[in-house]
């Protein structure tokens, strides 16, 4: 789950990161005050779940109060639209309004865990406020990591390491090593998944500050973060995934073609998705009903396929294992006979309990196109459309 | 006991709900020994003809099991695993999706110091067909005696896979569900070293996904390896950075993507399917040209 | 460092570990509104840094109110003499005011750190209410262990493998692997060296209590456990050995001879102890003066052993490393000079600046007994006496 | 390098305030290869000549450095082992005392999977007299050159220990000081075992102490040992359940008295000596015995 910058910055800062001085507005009448109360040029910051929102005209700069007043007036209500958003943006409720701040130097620093080493990893880097994916495959020396052994936690060795690698030392080296050992603590604490503060930044008056911070929290341990998942705006995220998340369905992804899927199994769904493709077609969702054990699943997650306005033929692949193949054709033959999936629609059933699965569909008397492998359900749902 | 599971396993089954019962009559009708189940406070029940004991040290002590099968609710999950570590018992295969990355980091933290194989989580386990011994979720009438293995990080896509070449006419001799989670008991390059090792497998299927570089490290194994390997990557069309069901797939940098891993294999010697619905079709192929089928 | 009883349960209750309804009394009139407060029958236990108090008339029970100010009128301002105190006793200030439990049975469990795995260990028995000792040498089977991996912490199994090991199964089962959780949890994050109760009490009516709590915090962390450091007693510990604390001598305790030791090094200083008693001898004092580099810290120390009454003769046996035997011969010089050590003073040096110790020994002018070696240096010290 | 230290160790000290200066002095003085110190924000520096670094990593990429010698104080001592290892120094020696149980804790579960052997904390360290070569705080004087290890948990009982063998004029290949504190590094059974290895030493010395069942564990080792060992046991005379200093020297249960201790090693074959006086000459009898001296 993401945070929007705001929430991050006021996280970390609850663990001791230092962060500009700045307050949220959710009205240009907010914004004004809160610059006023700063004082002097502040930055106003379209709060939206996406990087990249400096170029789009997300990341502004107001001389005076007025003007603060007058970019947050465009800013809020606006879709905002960067490269990683997808044509029809992302919904700008609120911006940080935040002291601008007199850079001297920019540097990197993040928390992921690394899946390979099963550890945590901080990564570290001179070169902040670039993409660090390009500096790390262009220039893998000027990338410092230190690893969390579970052992025995992070340690302040660790962070003097980065601290010292980043040529933050003298008067710099205490806040530098506090800061990232806060960063740390934040992130195991609350079950990160990534925490970034890109850049880092060296004030011209001698602060270190996070100037912007990213922070997602595992999916999985939000049963045990219950004050940040509080945090979640559903604002940010699709519709159509919203729509499937009530239904209970965990995976659900629009894309941009016009087969509905309904898959079990994000491998299989997702070979689905390259079957399709290569069959010539495109996809129009990514959806794992998991081992949803229950008819009412599948008519939901159908539902959910069948009212997407660019959905044209629906493909269900489904190979049980956990799954039930006879409850999946139940619940395909409900979700047609209550006119949920009016589109043409392709049905695979192979594994637990197929016989009765495919004996169910035999006696539905429903129309459906029949497959008997993972090609052909692809080409006969290309098919369906072209 | 190359498959980490033949005759001799006696399996205990942790979390005995609904699915752990289901698995459980499946696995005995099969003819897999599963000799109890554990369920903490229902120590000394019977449930479904198995015994139920609280703890699984009292399976360990009392049946002598020696596989354990994990069903527990993701919560619980690590516990669980941490628990069949404790009482030694040798293969511990967790079926449960969801687990906090870093309870599984502090699981696979623990199992570094122990003689104790994971595989897993968020898995379907591993068959071995010729000792018809089934510890998972996977369906049973689509595989056929024989002697390809499958190793995947999908459950579904074992299945397919399996079902893909018995219709093509290639027994198995078994697979192993590796996990779909970005932390994992047993990697794929370690399975491809049990089937290497194991009599009964002459070829191999090998599925990944985009995300990571497991499939890189396997491809670096496979380099040493002398049967043959069928290899497929899942996701090659996924739009990047959108989390598809395994945390895994995300694709994190150039090494992460399809291109990248197919590559890798393709350069270790491995044959690589790119149509998800070419992987029978492509190690008949394979096994007609060495001279196996 | 020790904690009281009450000290101790108030700890464990802020883990969530239950205890019995109670409340800390320093006057009988106190005593008596706590007991009026708590109703029925109550139990007054003194709080005194020892264990067997029950058999030293340390634990009453009072049927009213009036009956627990009279007790504790008893009680607060007595010496408790144990088998553990010593003759002496430990002053009584203050008493717990405790609800009287209906015993159905008593179980032990505390925490530990296991040196020889490098792991707290959590010990639990049915044989509560008994000497943990003597069950484990005796009936070692009747002590359940789980060791505390640091690299995952302490687990829900090994909470249920212990409560169910306890028989605490059923309804007590939740409540028992709660209890066990919170204890390990307060030992885990407060650097405790030792947790104990005994016994936990399964009431008549189906709770579970911690009857009885010792808690002890390393001394080595009391730097970062500052709250806990404050709850320290002064009364429980012996004047000559806060005197020497106050001088910054970390390692004195008081013994029942008459030969005053200062050695360095708590191996020697142990080892002067044996040499003594070999030779015919009784210590006064442990005292390791441990690598003191000044002058000022050896006459601090020596103030203290030679206005101890029961020293006879002083013995000061030093074998130089990081001290450095010239500063040390100094010291004994001063302290000479300035007329604290009395009495017949051996002094052997050995190690780090050999050569300089002895020459200054040898200008003073003043009568020391010099030893070569150790057993020779015990034997002068008791010849000097006898 | 049976004793962990010779002529080829490359010394660096971490902690280089005023004790760490003085005995890099010492060590360097005695023939004794000091590289470098560490004091974070001194890097760059030069100290009594002296390079000081900001990291152990720095010391080893540019010094090499082999052998780490730690002054470190106690709240931080734990993180100075730490990083040490984690530059992968093989030979990490702690002199800092009264370092935090848990942080121990913390720091022996990482080292367990680790190359690095650690000595202490709470010790004098090591001394190779034939090497000239001395990584710790013992005075050097008292040694002479020769073939008895000292091992002892106590740092003033090696000098003592020591001192005697000399002025019995029994010489020393050199002196490992284990530490006094209930967990470190390694035990008196694997420094006996460097000893017993190390084929400069005939015979050895081993000091223990009341508390815990390190010398159990150690007369287990000396029953399949070759050299003699001449044992003493400090704290036969303590009160039973104080603190003397050493932490590990608790008494805890009957394991714990000098007695046990002293019958374990009898029972294993070494000579158990009583009065602390009596080291020198009862290894004195011993060399003479077995035709050594």
């Amino acid at each position: 789950m993401k945070l929007h910058e705001y929430q991050a910055k006021q996280l970390l800062a609850s663990y001791g990161v230092p962060v500009p001085e700045g307050k949220i507005a959710t009205t240009p009448e907010e914004a004004q005050i809160i610059a006023q109360e700063i004082g002097g040029k502040v930055v106003i910051k379209a709060q939206a779940h996406t990087g990249a929102r400096g170029k789009a005209g997300g990341v502004k700069v107001a001389e005076t109060p007025a003007e603060a007043f007058k970019i947050a007036e465009e800013m809020i209500g606006m879709q905002l639209v960067t490269k990683q958003t997808g044509s029809a943006g992302l919904p700008i409720s609120a911006v940080l309004v935040e002291e601008a701040i007199s850079i001297e130097r920019e540097l990197y620093l993040s928390v992921a865990i690394d899946g390979s080493m099963a550890m945590p990893v901080i990564i570290a880097s001179q070169e902040g406020g670039m993409d660090i994916e390009e500096v790390a495959e262009q220039r893998p020396e000027a990338i410092l990591k230190q690893y969390v052994d579970p052992a025995c936690g992070f340690q302040g060795y660790q962070a003097r390491a980065l601290a010292f690698g980043l040529g933050l030392s003298g008067k710099l080296n205490r806040p530098a090593t506090a800061l990232i050992e806060a960063l740390t603590k934040s992130f195991l604490e609350t079950d990160g998944s990534i925490a970034e503060i890109n850049p880092v930044v060296v004030t011209t008056d001698g602060r270190i500050l996070a100037a912007d911070a990213k922070f997602s929290i595992d999916d999985s341990a939000l049963f045990r973060q219950k004050n940040l998942a509080e945090l979640r705006d559903r604002s940010q995220e699709a519709d159509k995934e919203l729509e499937a998340q009530d239904a209970g369905i965990g995976n659900y992804i629009k894309l941009n073609g016009n087969i509905g899927c309904l898959v079990n199994g994000a491998g299989l769904a997702m070979s689905t998705l390259d079957a399709i493709k290569m069959a010539g077609g495109d996809a129009a969702n990514f959806l794992d009903i998991g081992t949803a054990n229950s008819p009412e699943a599948v008519v939901a997650a159908l539902k959910i396929i069948g009212t997407d306005p660019d959905v044209e033929a629906v493909l269900v692949n489904i190979f049980g294992g956990l799954a039930r193949t006879d409850i999946i054709a139940q619940g395909v033959i409900d979700a047609k006979n209550q006119g949920l999936i009016p589109q043409p629609t392709i049905v695979r059933l192979a594994g637990s309990n197929v016989n009765e699965g495919n004996e169910l569909l035999d006696n539905s008397g429903l129309d459906f196109v029949r497959a008997n492998g993972f090609a052909e359900a692809a080409q006969l749902a290309v098919s369906a459309i072209s | 006991m190359s498959l980490l599971l033949d005759e001799n396993s006696k399996v205990v089954i942790q979390g005995f709900g609904a699915a752990g019962q289901r698995e459980a009559i499946i696995c005995r009708d099969y003819g897999t020994n599963v000799v109890a189940g554990v369920t903490p406070g229902k120590g000394g029940q019977e449930i479904e003809g198995f015994p139920i004991r609280n703890t699984v040290q009292e399976a360990v002590d009392e049946f002598h099991a020696n596989v354990s099968l994990i069903f527990v609710p993701a919560p619980f999950a690590a516990d669980a695993i941490l628990e069949a570590n404790s009482a030694n018992v040798p293969v511990i295969i967790c079926i449960t999706e969801n687990i906090p990355v870093q309870d599984m980091m502090r699981v696979k933290r623990v199992l570094n110091n122990s003689n104790s194989t994971l595989i897993g989580p968020n898995c379907p386990g591993i068959i071995n067909i010729g000792a018809h011994a089934r510890a998972g979720i996977m369906p049973i009438d689509v595989y056929m005696d024989g002697n390809v293995g499958v190793i995947s990080r999908s459950g579904t896509l074992v299945y397919e896979a399996v079902d893909q070449l018995t219709k093509a006419g290639i027994g198995q001799s078994g697979s192993i569900g590796v996990g779909g989670d970005p932390i994992i008991g047993t990697s794929q390059a370690q399975a491809l070293a049990l089937l290497e090792n194991d009599p009964n497998t002459a070829a191999i299927v090998l599925i990944g996904e985009i995300g990571g570089t497991a499939e890189q490290e396997a491809a670096e194994y496979i380099k040493t390896m002398n049967k043959p390997v069928v290899a497929f990557i899942a996701g090659a069309t996924a739009p990047p950075g959108r989390r598809m069901g395994h945390a895994g797939a995300i694709i994190a940098g150039a090494a992460g993507t399809a291109e990248a891993k197919q590559q890798a294999l393709r350069d270790a010697g491995a044959t690589v399917v790119k149509n998800p619905g070419e992987i029978g079709s492509q190690m008949l192929a394979v096994l007609k040209d060495q001279g196996l089928a």
